[in-house]
Formats: structure tokens, C-alpha cells, sequence
């Protein structure tokens, strides 16, 4: 690689980029690499938000057509559940945020605690989503595979004054679980996605790979991970809290 | 030319070549007026495509490198960008509007238009007539009278069209499309299947025959099956137990459908709607959907119960229906039909029809 | 080039974090508050807000939009942009499906 | 000031010692490259691979429409024929080609960069990309799919029995190879640009390429999440698009041409970019209206993401939408027309020769502006009703894609050949193949435009014998055709080793991959060059090379 042909650019004459090994050749500063790799992953997360699009669409039509069994499906949504998990990934966006933070300031071992902190609140969230698809497992509200209408047509003895729906619209309950398991489903793997990555990351972070002012890896996978919790933040209220009013 | 080549092979060559059509034949009211606007369309296609051709070409004689050997350089000409944005503009607007046009005439029916039914299955095009009548990949219908066609699927997408008619609709499962033509003059039009349904997608074709009124009232006459829709749906209507709420008296637990077909009116949650077909159709497949005002949801579904032909047996039923007299009837004549058992009297006509129907259902 | 490559680069101080994270607690107390008040229509649209409000804090702060460049921030602005046109154009013919035939 | 060039003798030149052709050697050298150029021929070979896989099935499909009855190959066959073809050409060869064949290898080398910015990607999305193909080759090997390229539901969620799956599922992995490779142009164009490379003296070719990366970083998870959806519904049945489930298949057509027009532009915007730099080096002008040409590319692809339900109006969306839908199709024309009439005023007051390239554009001009008329007729309400579905469509979408597109990328591959392999091809074979590609294609789709407006359906197996004449016309169309593919092949191949030395600049062009040697160097520059004039500035080129033969001679 020609160093000499760099030096000799006028605007960025920086002798102490020149040297970096975290510098590619194709990039004439860690600056423009870092805002190259930065503005590379936002497109990609918008790709992401694309992604959800077409699910959020669905979602959005069927609530329209098939509201009294959309009512129905989310009152079996356990509230403090979602709620939980919409605290947990709030907390593990915040120890993310830390995390990148430490990753600025160059404190190896507040990078690795928060790191952990993330990894082990992400966990508790697969935790708690698997805790509840075994519930509608067990309640037989997974449509496809296993699936029951019987739960909508008779009265929900923890909602006695909902009337029960009728057979149709029951059946219709499962457009909605289909748009619940899709969406969560989607998530939960960009979650296990993201839980990978972070084992990954701890592993470097360990061997002190992102404290020496080189943490552009670190910084966009905050962003995605933020993102996933954003898409969180919309599920939650759509799945489970603004269908449970008749 | 024909020395050269055998003199069969020769005759063959010219009756091929003089007996392939160029432009489809114009047999329906609305044809004349697509063919308009097609010709508008192929004379600014052209007019465009003249002048790039024109530009490209002269160009290219006038500027070609020994004759202009060295280059003029020129930035642009915001008037001439603007001329060509504005007038590929404008006349895009024309055909935008004038399309428009064409399609709410294509896709709107006039109120006097005679129905027919159309359901479409691999790979076949069944036709109904309210009078019973029924065809497979064949249509008739009398010239000089609009003819609105109510469609749909059973299975996949298919797409009804007949070019000659310059008409052409999706057929859609689970809902009521429509299309409308007047046909003018009597001949064999072709019937395409055009959305590729499947195996034998080019198979699903078919026959038009549009007919001079008293050649089609022949017809009719000769191709009845014996009952109309109408009638049809009425024995579906009595052995699937309809008139057990639908009866008509004011204190019926369903809604009286007597003239109900073309009123308005109000659902449980406030809404106003027209009931036409689709919502004749719509509410026994999924009742809970389309409770009407005053009435408690407790009709069951009949989704699955009932197939399509059924569905327009009682659409067309429905339709028919004036008063409440005949419903009242066969509810009477269902009733001692139960009752025969234990008191050993034997049912009517109707009843035995009644009976019959399972039939019907679920072919 | 024409954007500029040495980007003021601002660390963010944990206060600013601590302070959206409690933020963020609040709102999520808040829409599982509302979601117990029967408010009709308005229970989908005050949760959507609260959702909307809860998300930009996240895209400002956690994600460092609010220190970044213009380019980044018309990006996001785009692909909301074009979120949303899906979600209405393909919605609009739902609802318009309702009009019938004129 | 002048613009003629006068540069010393090419015949003379020698293929430089030093290219990234030469630079390593081994097939591990090319499997595990980071190198731009690289990569762009790594995918040249697997889009032309996968080309001739959809233009084995057109020629069966051509083949067996010469007879009314359909005789040479059964229904079912048939089917499965048409559906791979579509499926093919369109994610496997037309998408890609332009895209991530001309824009990897030209990028960089255009806006004087070293490398894409993300060259580690860049190799995955190939990678990407071959395994969606191997994924498409098990589904073909193993009894191929019969649902048509469009995946119309709920014929191919429950009415067929084919790989549907795999198919599905080997679109969405390559659509993440698109993805991928529009967020890398994206930032190369942002982040990458040589001192001096302002916006405005960008090539068009760059802006068009930035607005076809647009689509694909905004298009492309649409119809991802769509096979998704194909695919959880044929496995365990989930039902969203299903009628009988309460699913409404139009939404599968909504979200499906939410890509697929879009997908529409992605194909014809490089070809755009193509024949802008190829009509402004052979009419040595700068190309007519810069700023206009543009901003008509981002036009288009800002304009595309409006117009999808055109493909829907006679499916029963609600006529509110369909005037919608109508009006924005009208307005994306708009942009379209300006490009075309640009381009002929480039030629106005040049000084014109007809290499290869040249003659290439001009049937790119002829047969777009054709392919964009009758797209108006389309896009026409009233008119869409007899049309769509027929024939007439398929003439219309090959025109735009197969004349239009496929003319642009060989005008392009011809025009960028020296730079990609250093040696010229045989000249007056090429504007022989470039003249036997026009007549061929007229003939191979003029008589479609007929046929489908007699009503011959689309996608059929048999028809009826009247229509006989005009089939067989378009059948000895795709033969005539099909030479005209065949002829570049072979002497293309045999330039790369016997053509003669093209030497750095061959058509005297005053882009910055011209000033570099022929084949590149792998770090494209030696030196990052400093931009100081504005795209397609002859006169400057003229200069330069004056003072170049002074300062050596």
C-alpha cells in the first residue's frame, strides 16, 4: 500500500492516521471511516425499518377488518409480561449506551461489565418471550400448528363481561396470533442475532480490542441494538395494550 | 416467388398469410371508445418516437464526425428541458384523464343491467343465469343489452376477459367482482382465462355467444335446467333453516329480507351500507361482521357449508324476494315436515324439495 | 468532498443517558397506565405517541442522532418517509374500498 | 478552445506489467478478493451463467409456441418453463447485472476512490448471491416451480406442489446481496468521492447508480418479508394471505409490486447511466442539461415508490386508488421522456462516430422510447383493462428491460471492455452483433404488441391458431435474436486474448477511469487524483493530453 501518495494529500495530512492499523487503505482518515461505517449501518437499519414495514401493514389492515377478535387476542397477552420486557431491553439499550460510552472514554473493565450487563438482559428477555409463546403453546393459540378457537367462544372467565365472539370472528383470532408470532418472532431473532454478536464483542472487549479508540464495531452494533429495542417499543403497545378496549 | 417453391406449399403460405387477424373485432358498446383512446395513445406514441427518430437520425448525418469535426459544447436550454417536460406532460395528463374516463365506464354498470353469475375454478369458467340456466366456458347473452357479469373464484386468481368486448376483470376468491359490456353485434367472441391460475391456465378459455334477443330467448328456453336461481336458493334457504329467523315476522330474531336487497342499512356499530351482493354474500360467510342494527349476532357461519353456487342460489334468492309469503310458507311446510314423523302427515312439494337440497349443498 | 469528514465527534455524557433512560421508564409507565382508561380512540393513539415519543428519545440520545451529521439525519428521515408511505398508500385503498363504485 | 485529442499511437502500447488482473493468481486469489473489480467480474460470470439458464428457457418457451396446440412441451412443463425464466432474468440476471457487475468494477474508479467503502460486504453480498442462486438451481434440478415469477397468491401458497419454498427462499437471500450492495454504493458515493468530486461533477452514471441503490436499500426488505410470509404459509400455514383464513391476497399483491416496480427502475436506471456516458463520449459533448438528466434519475426513483398498484387495477383496489396510482405512473413517465429528448440533444453540434457502444445507445433510445410509450398506454386506466394481462404487457416489460436494459449493458460492457480487460474487441463484428440485437428484438416483440392486442393471454401454454402467424414471426425474431447474444459471447472471449491492445484511454473519454491504465492498477490510483473539472469536460481532457505529449515529447 502507498502511504507516500496519502501523506501527500493536502487536506489530510494527519501523521498520526497515516500509521493506524485500524485504518483501511481505500479510507484517507479514521474519521471518514468512522463516518463511512456509521452512515453504512443507519442505511442498513433503515432496509430494517423497510423489513417491519410490510409486517406493520398487515398488522394495521387486519386490526382494521377484524377488531372484536384482535379485542379477544390481546387480552390474552400477559400485560405484566410485555411490560417487563419492554423494561428489560429499556435497561439493556441504557447499559448499551454506557457500554459505547465506556468504549469513548477507554475503560476496558466498564466496557466489559456493561457489555455483560447487555448479554445477560437480552437473555432474560428470550427468557421471558419463551416463558409466554410455551403459554400460548400450551393455551393451543399458535395457528398453524396448533390452534383452538375455543378460548374466543366461550367467556373468558378473567374478562366475564366480554361476550364471547362468535364462531367467524374466532376463527379471525388467528390473524391476529399469526401477525403476534410473525412480528415477536422477527424480533426475537434479531434478538438472538444480537446476543451472538454481543458474545462476540465481550470476547474482544476481554482482549482490549475496542478501548484503543478504534470502536466503530462497537458503536453500530449499539445501533442496532437500540433499534431492536425501538421495534420493542412499538410492539408492545400494538400487541399488547391497544386492542383491549371493545 | 411460387416457382421457386411448391405450388400447395405456395396456396398454404397465402390463405395462412391472408387470414390472420390484425385488430381484434369491436362487438361491444364500450369497444369503439377503448379503440379511441388506443389510437389517440398510438398517435402520440408515434409522434414521440417521430421525433427522437427525427432528432437522433439527423443528427447523426448533420454532426457525424467528418462532417463536424470538432465539437460545439453546449450546457443545456432551460426552455427547450422545459418545453419537453411540459408537453410530454400535458399529454400524459390527457391520457391519464381520458383513461379515467374509460374505466369508470368499463367498471361501472349502468342500474338496467342484466346479471349473470360467473364462478371461476381450475380450469374452468361455470356461468349461471338467474334463470338456471348453466354453462361451462360458454357464455350467451343477447345483443343490444347490458349484461353486468358478477364473478368469483373458488380457488386461485383468474382473470375473466373477452377482447373483443375490450373488457376484462380479476375473479377473486372470497369476494364479488363485476364487470359490464353491451354486446353489438351477434357472433363467437373468445373467452380467456388471462391470470395464470395453474396447470391448465390456458385451457380455462371459453365462448361468448352474443345473440340477436329472440335467438337468445330461444336459447334460454331450450337450456333451462328446470329450476331458476332463484329457486335453487329458495330450497337451500328452507334445508339449511334460514327462515327459522329470517322469517319475516316483526319478532323474528333475524333481520326481514324481504326488499332488502338495495336498501340501506344500519349495522350494529352505526355504519350505514348498501346491501348488494357482496353483502348478501359477505353476511352469511361471516355474519358477526355485518349484524345489522338491532339484532343480537348470534347467526351461525356457513363458511364451508355452503359453495359458491350455493352462495349465489341465495344471493339470488334474496334478491327475488318481495314478501315474506313464500319464506312463511316454507317455513309452515318445514315445520309439519318435522312434526310428520310423529303426527304422520305427509309433506308437500316443497318439503320433499327441502329435503332434497343437501344435494345442492357442497357440491 | 463536499460533506465535511472531520466531524466534530461529541462524547455524550452519561447524565444525558441516565436522565432519557428514566425518561424512558416513565413513558413505559405511563402507556401501561393508559392502556387501564378507557379513552375509545384514543387509547391507540395516545400508546402510539407515547411509543413515537419513547422512540425518537432513543434515535436522539442512545443513538447519537442529535450530535450527527445532516446527511444521517435526513437518512432516518427518509426511510420513516418511506415507511409510512407503505403504510398509508396500501391502507388508503382499504379504506377507500368502502366508497364503492362513483 | 478545442477539443480534439490528439494522443500519440495506441498500436504501439503494451499491456501494463502491473493490473489487478495480474496482481495475484489463483482461484483462492479470486474467491477470498476484496477488490472491487474483482468482485464486479466474479459477478459478470454469475449473472451471464444464470443468463443463459433464462435464455435456454425463452428459446424453449419460443419453441413451443410456434405451434397453436403447444405440442413440444406439456402444460405443466411449460409453466415451470416461463416461471424459472422470469424468476431468473429477473433477480438473477437483470437486477444484478447492471448493478453489482458495471457499478462495482466503475464506481470506485469514477469518483477516484480506492475501493467501495465496505469491501469486506461487498465480497459477502457475492457470496449472497451465489448461494440465492444455488438455492434457485436445487428448486430448477430438482422439478422446478410453476407460480410464475410474480408468486401470485393463493395459487402458489396452496394450489401448487412445486419448490416453491426454495425459490422463495432463494430471492430473499439474494435480495440481502442487493441490499448489501446498495448500502455500499450509498456511502462509497457519500463518503468517497476524490478531493474535488463535488455532486455536480459527479458522471451521471454515478447518480443514476445512486438512485438504483435507493431502491434497493428501501425496496428490497419489502418483498423479503413478502417470501417470508409465502413461505411460513406454505409450511405451516399461517394464513395471511390466505382468503378461506380470512386473509385478503391483495395485500400479498400490495406488498409484492411494492417491490417490484420499484425492481422495474432498478433495472432500467444503470442502463440510463450507461447510455449517458456513452451517448456524451461519442458525440464528444458534454451531455445536454446535466442538472436536469440528474435529477430526473432520483425523480424516478423517488416517483417509483408511488405507482406500484398499477399493476393491480383491474384486481379490484378501490377506484379512489386506482386514480391515484394512474396519475403518479403519468408523472414518473415525465422524468423518463426529459432523459430520452436529453440525450438526442447531446448529439446536437457534436462530432459523432458510431463505435459499437454508440450504436448499442441508439437502439437503447429506440427501443425505450417504445417500451415507455406503451408503459403510458399501461399505465392509462381505461386502456389497462384490454391490455393488461396479454401479450402486449410482455412486449411492453421486454422492451423496456430486454431492449432497453440488456442494449444498455451491452453498450456498456462494449464501452467499458478495454478498461476491464485492456484489449479491444473486434469492432466491425460488434456493430454487426449491435444491428442483428435491433432487428432481432423488433422482430421478437413488434409482432407481441399485435398479438396482445388481439387478446392473447400471457403465460399461455396453447392458443388459439389465429394467432399463429404473428407467434411464428416472433419466434424467427428470437433467433435472429439469439445470434445476437451468441456473436458478443464469442468475440468478447476471443478479445481477451487475442484482441488487440486497447491501451488507457481507447475512446478518448474524459472520465477518471480513463485516466488510469487499462486494466487498473488494484488500488485503482496511485496517487488520489484531485478533480478540477467538470464531467465530460472535453476540453480539459484536450488540454491535459497536450500538455501531457508536450511534457513527454
Amino acid at each position: 500500500m502507498d502511504s507516500q501518495a496519502i501523506a501527500t494529500l493536502p487536506e489530510h495530512g494527519h501523521a498520526e492516521h497515516e500509521h493506524s492499523p485500524h485504518l483501511h487503505h481505500h479510507f484517507a482518515t479514521e474519521d471518514q471511516q468512522r463516518e463511512a461505517s456509521n452512515f453504512g449501518m443507519w442505511l442498513f437499519l433503515l432496509t430494517e425499518i423497510m423489513f417491519f414495514g410490510g409486517m406493520f401493514t398487515a398488522y394495521l389492515i387486519y386490526r382494521n377488518w377484524y377488531y372484536p377478535a384482535f379485542v379477544a387476542g390481546s387480552h390474552w397477552m400477559k400485560i405484566w409480561a410485555g411490560t417487563l420486557n419492554t423494561t428489560v431491553l429499556i435497561c439493556s439499550s441504557f447499559t448499551m449506551a454506557m457500554a459505547v460510552y465506556s468504549a469513548e472514554t477507554r475503560k476496558r473493565k466498564a466496557l466489559l461489565r456493561y457489555l455483560s450487563l447487555t448479554l445477560f438482559l437480552g437473555f432474560v428477555f428470550l427468557g421471558i418471550k419463551a416463558y409466554e409463546w410455551h403459554n400460548e403453546w400450551v393455551e393451543h393459540h399458535v395457528p398453524g400448528l396448533n390452534f383452538s378457537i375455543n378460548d374466543f367462544t366461550h367467556v373468558d372467565p378473567r374478562y366475564p363481561l366480554d361476550k364471547p365472539l362468535a364462531p367467524d370472528m374466532a376463527e379471525k383470532t388467528q390473524s391476529y396470533f399469526s401477525l403476534y408470532f410473525l412480528l415477536t418472532g422477527v424480533h426475537a431473532l434479531h434478538m438472538l442475532v444480537g446476543v451472538s454478536i454481543l458474545l462476540f464483542l465481550i470476547f474482544n472487549a476481554w482482549k482490549g480490542a475496542y478501548t484503543t479508540g478504534h470502536m466503530t464495531f462497537i458503536e453500530n452494533f449499539g445501533l442496532y441494538w437500540h433499534f431492536v429495542d425501538i421495534i420493542w417499543i412499538f410492539l408492545f403497545p400494538l400487541l399488547y395494550l391497544i386492542s383491549r378496549h371493545q | 416467388m411460387h416457382y421457386f417453391i411448391s405450388p400447395v406449399l405456395w396456396q398454404f403460405l397465402v390463405k395462412w398469410l391472408a387470414h390472420f387477424p390484425l385488430f381484434p373485432p369491436e362487438a361491444s358498446s364500450v369497444a369503439p371508445y377503448a379503440d379511441a383512446l388506443f389510437f389517440f395513445l398510438l398517435f402520440i406514441s408515434a409522434l414521440g418516437s417521430g421525433i427522437v427518430i427525427l432528432m437522433v437520425v439527423s443528427f447523426s448525418v448533420l454532426y457525424h464526425k467528418e462532417r463536424n469535426p470538432e465539437a460545439t459544447q453546449i450546457e443545456g436550454s432551460t426552455l427547450l428541458e422545459a418545453t419537453w417536460t411540459i408537453i410530454p406532460l400535458a399529454l400524459f395528463m390527457i391520457v391519464f384523464v381520458w383513461g379515467a374516463l374509460l374505466y369508470f365506464r368499463i367498471y361501472n354498470p349502468p342500474t338496467n343491467a342484466m346479471n349473470i353469475y360467473v364462478v371461476g375454478k381450475q380450469w374452468m369458467w361455470k356461468a349461471e343465469h338467474p334463470g338456471g340456466q348453466h354453462e361451462i366456458d360458454a357464455l350467451h347473452v343477447p345483443v343490444g343489452r347490458p349484461v353486468r357479469l358478477t364473478m368469483i373464484s373458488q380457488d386461485v386468481f383468474h382473470s375473466f376477459s373477452i377482447p373483443a368486448f375490450r373488457v376484462k376483470r380479476e375473479v377473486i376468491p372470497g369476494r364479488y367482482t363485476t364487470v359490464w359490456f353491451t354486446a353489438t353485434k351477434p357472433g363467437t367472441y373468445h373467452l380467456f382465462c388471462t391470470q395464470y391460475c395453474g396447470t391448465l391456465h390456458s385451457q380455462m378459455i371459453g365462448w361468448v355467444y352474443a345473440m340477436k334477443p329472440e335467438d337468445y330467448q330461444a336459447w334460454l328456453a331450450g337450456s333451462t335446467s328446470g329450476s331458476s336461481l332463484a329457486q335453487n336458493g329458495e330450497r337451500l334457504f328452507a334445508s339449511l333453516g334460514c327462515n327459522a329467523c329470517h322469517s319475516g315476522n316483526p319478532s323474528s330474531r333475524g333481520p326481514n329480507l324481504a326488499e332488502a336487497y338495495g336498501a340501506k342499512v344500519q349495522l350494529a356499530n352505526g355504519s350505514y351500507t348498501v346491501v348488494d351482493d357482496a353483502f348478501l354474500r359477505d353476511s352469511i360467510l361471516n355474519p358477526s361482521s355485518h349484524v345489522t342494527a338491532g339484532y343480537a349476532p348470534i347467526m351461525p357461519t356457513y363458511q364451508g357449508q355452503v359453495s359458491e353456487e350455493g352462495l349465489i342460489d341465495l344471493v339470488e334468492y334474496i334478491k327475488t324476494l318481495h314478501s315474506n309469503d313464500r319464506v312463511q310458507q316454507t317455513l309452515n311446510t318445514s315445520l309439519v315436515q318435522n312434526s310428520g314423523s310423529t303426527t304422520g302427515t305427509g309433506a308437500s312439494a316443497q318439503g320433499q324439495a327441502a329435503a332434497e337440497t343437501p344435494r345442492m349443498v357442497n357440491k | 468532498m463536499s460533506e465535511p469528514t472531520h466531524h466534530a465527534h461529541t462524547v455524550v455524557h452519561p447524565k444525558v443517558y441516565a436522565a432519557v433512560f428514566g425518561a424512558l421508564l416513565l413513558f413505559t409507565a405511563l402507556t401501561v397506565f393508559a392502556s387501564s382508561l378507557e379513552l375509545g380512540v384514543f387509547n391507540a393513539v395516545v400508546a402510539l405517541a407515547i411509543a413515537v415519543i419513547k422512540a425518537t428519545l432513543v434515535v436522539l440520545f442512545f443513538m447519537h442522532i442529535r450530535y450527527s451529521s445532516k446527511l444521517l439525519k435526513l437518512t432516518i428521515c427518509s426511510g420513516v418517509f418511506m415507511f409510512l408511505v407503505l403504510i398509508t398508500m396500501t391502507l388508503t385503498d382499504y379504506i377507500s374500498r368502502a366508497w364503492g363504485l362513483w | 478552445m478545442s477539443t480534439i485529442i490528439s494522443l500519440p499511437d495506441q498500436s504501439t502500447a503494451t499491456l501494463p506489467k502491473r493490473s489487478y488482473l495480474n496482481s495475484e493468481y489463483g482461484l483462492k486469489s479470486w474467491l477470498l478478493t476484496l477488490d472491487h473489480k474483482r468482485i464486479g467480474i466474479l459477478y459478470l460470470i454469475v449473472t451471464l451463467f444464470f443468463f443463459c439458464i433464462g435464455g435456454t428457457m425463452a428459446a424453449l418457451i419460443r419453441l413451443n409456441l410456434l405451434t397453436p396446440g403447444g405440442e413440444l412441451v406439456a402444460a405443466d412443463t411449460y409453466n415451470k418453463l416461463f416461471s424459472i425464466h422470469g424468476i431468473i432474468m429477473v433477480f438473477f440476471f437483470l437486477v444484478p447485472i447492471a448493478p453489482a457487475v458495471l457499478g462495482n468494477f466503475l464506481i470506485p474508479l469514477m469518483i477516484g476512490a480506492k475501493d467501495v467503502a465496505f469491501p469486506r460486504l461487498n465480497l459477502l453480498s457475492w457470496y449472497l448471491f451465489v448461494t440465492g442462486g444455488c438455492f434457485e438451481l436445487y428448486a430448477i434440478i430438482w422439478g422446478g416451480m410453476d407460480t410464475g415469477w410474480t408468486f401470485t397468491t393463493p395459487l402458489s401458497t396452496h394450489y401448487v406442489n412445486t419448490h416453491v419454498v426454495s425459490a422463495a427462499l432463494g430471492i430473499f437471500v439474494a435480495g440481502f446481496s442487493s441490499i448489501l450492495t446498495g448500502v455500499n454504493f450509498i456511502v462509497t458515493i457519500h463518503r468517497l468521492r476524490a478531493p474535488g468530486m463535488t455532486w455536480f461533477r459527479m458522471p451521471l452514471f454515478i447518480w443514476s447508480y445512486y438512485a438504483t441503490s435507493i431502491l434497493f436499500v428501501l425496496a428490497t426488505p419489502v418483498i423479503a418479508i413478502t417470501l417470508v410470509l409465502i413461505v411460513l404459509e406454505r409450511v405451516i400455514g399461517i394464513g395471511v394471505f390466505d382468503p378461506a383464513k380470512g386473509g385478503d391476497p391483495l395485500l400479498f399483491q400490495h406488498l409484492f409490486w411494492f417491490y417490484s416496480h420499484p425492481a422495474v427502475y432498478v433495472m432500467i436506471l444503470p442502463g440510463m447511466g450507461v447510455i449517458s456516458e456513452v451517448v456524451a463520449c461519442f458525440s464528444r459533448k458534454r451531455v445536454f442539461g446535466y442538472t436536469a438528466v440528474a435529477f430526473s434519475s432520483v425523480a424516478i426513483a423517488v416517483f417509483s415508490f408511488f405507482v406500484w398498484a398499477h399493476h393491480m387495477f383491474i384486481m379490484g383496489i378501490s377506484n379512489y386508488s386506482a386514480l391515484v396510482f394512474s396519475l403518479m405512473t403519468m408523472l414518473v413517465a415525465v422524468p423518463s421522456a426529459i432523459k430520452i429528448f436529453n440525450w438526442s440533444s447531446t448529439m446536437y453540434k457534436g462530432s459523432i462516430t458510431f463505435d459499437t457502444p454508440m450504436l448499442y445507445s441508439f437502439s437503447f433510445i429506440g427501443l425505450f422510447t417504445i417500451g415507455g410509450m406503451t408503459g403510458v398506454m399501461l399505465a392509462s386506466l381505461g386502456m389497462d383493462i384490454h391490455l393488461t394481462e396479454t401479450y402486449f404487457v410482455v412486449a411492453h416489460f421486454h422492451y423496456v428491460m430486454v431492449g432497453g436494459m440488456v442494449s444498455a449493458v451491452m453498450a456498456g460492457l462494449h464501452f467499458w471492455w478495454p478498461k476491464i480487460t485492456g484489449r479491444m474487441y473486434p469492432e466491425p463484428l460488434g456493430r454487426l452483433a449491435a444491428a442483428i440485437l435491433f432487428i432481432g428484438f423488433n422482430l421478437t416483440f413488434f409482432p407481441q404488441f399485435i398479438v396482445g392486442y388481439l387478446g392473447m393471454p400471457r403465460r399461455y401454454h396453447s392458443y388459439p391458431p389465429e394467432f399463429q402467424v404473428l407467434n411464428v414471426l416472433s419466434t424467427a425474431g428470437a433467433s435472429v435474436l439469439a445470434i445476437g447474444y451468441l456473436l458478443p459471447a464469442v468475440y468478447l472471449l476471443w478479445s481477451m486474448k487475442y484482441g488487440k491492445i486497447a491501451g488507457a484511454n481507447p475512446w478518448q473519454a474524459p472520465g477518471l477511469e480513463w485516466q488510469v491504465q487499462s486494466p487498473p492498477l488494484t488500488e485503482n490510483f496511485p496517487e488520489p487524483p484531485v478533480v478540477d473539472f467538470e464531467a465530460y469536460d472535453f476540453e480539459w481532457l484536450a488540454n491535459h493530453t497536450k500538455s501531457e505529449v508536450q511534457t513527454v515529447g
